[in-house]
């Protein structure tokens, strides 16, 4: 990817504003809201004695598997959400996600795709409704990838 | 309309590539170029495809908007876009491949000026307060920096102060009792997004 | 010692829930609330609780802390927590349920003060920079922001100027030769993290 490191913050921040409206709208969606099937989803909690141990390669893992349950949630979400209002939401949310994947590019985070199937990938949980999904997406970019980028290796070099 | 207008030719000065392509707001991404209109075909004899990094094209529907001295412009515009990717873009007359530009949303914003100037007496000797509204694009006001232009109204040459993520700014060391023309405008920082220069808001006067 | 019941009393005074807790830091965690020292039982009879999203609970030794006006506080320390992920809290006296609270940890950050402030001439009339070491809390850094009080030491009144993610800051428009008091105080900016404010620093003096 010829992009330059994004090592803003800011930009994670502004889609973790985003991800905070869509949760926002969906409590307050009455009808057309519901979640057909529970979906898998990353775990979001963080134990920095267990995040510390592992390599970068792992946390790199860890959030790209995150993001792509993510995605593969909100895109089920989509198809059985009717309010037009919340499609406008989790459309904005999806491609958030694709920005965010690209944003690990530009640093150079190897990219990982992971397995086919959810069945039995390690630091999962499943989500049941339409809210619990949005929490969990807000809290995974608040928390595992505000951590990846933070701690990214291309945007340390420019200490002089 | 008339936004566009004035954009398209903002562009048509300071952008040498082809399409010439700016993004209004998060959803708001336009892209055109110009014709002559004796060599320019009609609508159905172009076509507009993109894609993203990794994903099928797509083809943004045209339409044609006449320009100052006998121009044409061949005018698309989306109201979806996909930030931090690269978007490829292909624009063929019949068979032809006639542009061809890659580019990142993200990097050629062209926003709409500040709105809202205000320019207020701030009690000192030789200062004045301007603030203004910041464009609305929502949640990135942080990344917005801004230019101020100053001269008193009988001289031609302004000076410029920069603002950044900030919605106002103090002139100080004007000279007192003399009427200044204030304007501002905008662009994104440079530093995640970026883009070209809105034009200037309206002037504001007010004496010192 | 001292610093915890500096950050006790101002969440006595700033947080209504009960137990109030704060995060010192990534592996400091501290719950506690007040009791009337006639009414309060032993420590034996109460017990604090918690669990994770989705996991056990597990208990929280306690310990009492005398306080100011024949108060006690009963004190729950921990010192590995999970954060991004929401924490069900209960007390109990006996077999009674008497508080009962869900948070992040994240969430409510109490940190110390900034260190190290250091308050120097720039060079140009009326300004003063201002300089101050962060909280040493790794992947935090840019999430803090801070405010610079400000005003001359025989006024009251001071001015707040805000910085985020920066350790330093200019203060303009200050009067000449005037002798000013300057404190600073941090926060979590709320995007990742959140909090309360910091103390205030201890005042440095500096003449412009």
């Amino acid at each position: 990817s010829p992009l330059r490191p994004i090592c803003d913050l800011r930009v994670l921040n502004h889609f973790i504003k985003e991800a905070r409206d869509a949760e926002v709208a969906m409590k307050s969606c009455r009808e057309g809201c519901s979640l057909s099937e529970s979906v898998t989803v990353p775990q979001t909690t963080v134990d920095f004695d267990v995040w510390e141990k592992k390599n970068a390669l792992e946390q790199a893992q860890e959030v790209q598997t995150g993001l792509w349950l993510l995605q593969q949630a909100l895109s089920l979400l989509r198809t059985s959400v009717t309010n037009t209002a919340l499609h406008s939401h989790i459309d904005n949310s999806i491609r958030n996600l694709l920005s965010i994947n690209a944003v690990l590019r530009s640093l150079n985070i190897q990219e990982y795709t992971p397995p086919a199937s959810a069945v039995g990938l390690e630091g999962t949980w499943r989500a049941s409704s339409a809210t619990d999904l949005l929490q969990v997406h807000v809290n995974f970019l608040r928390g595992k990838v505000h951590l990846l980028l933070s701690d990214a290796q291309a945007c340390q070099q420019d200490v002089s | 309309a008339r936004d566009f207008e004035k954009k398209a030719s903002k562009l048509l000065q300071e952008e040498p590539e082809n399409p010439k392509c700016f993004a209004g707001g998060r959803k708001d991404f336009t892209c055109f170029w110009e014709e002559d209109e004796e060599r320019a075909g009609s609508l159905d004899q172009y076509s507009f495809t993109y894609n993203y990094q990794n994903e099928n094209s797509s083809r943004c529907p045209l339409r044609i908007v006449p320009a100052a001295g006998g121009k044409r412009l061949f005018v698309c515009h989306l109201n979806r876009t996909q930030m931090f990717v690269q978007m490829d873009i292909q624009v063929h007359r019949e068979e032809m491949l006639i542009h061809n530009r890659s580019l990142f949303i993200e990097l050629v914003f062209l926003l709409d000026p500040p709105g809202n100037v205000t320019v207020s007496s701030t009690g000192q000797q030789g200062q004045l307060s301007v603030g203004w509204v910041p464009p609305p694009l929502k949640y990135m006001e942080d990344s917005m920096m801004y230019e101020v232009i100053y001269a008193p109204v009988d001289r031609h040459v302004g000076q410029v102060e920069v603002a950044r993520a900030s919605s106002e700014l103090i002139l100080r060391g004007l000279q007192s009792g003399t009427k200044y023309k204030v304007q501002v405008r905008v662009k994104l920082d440079g530093m995640s997004y970026n883009g070209y220069w809105s034009a200037w808001s309206d002037p504001v006067f007010m004496e010192t």
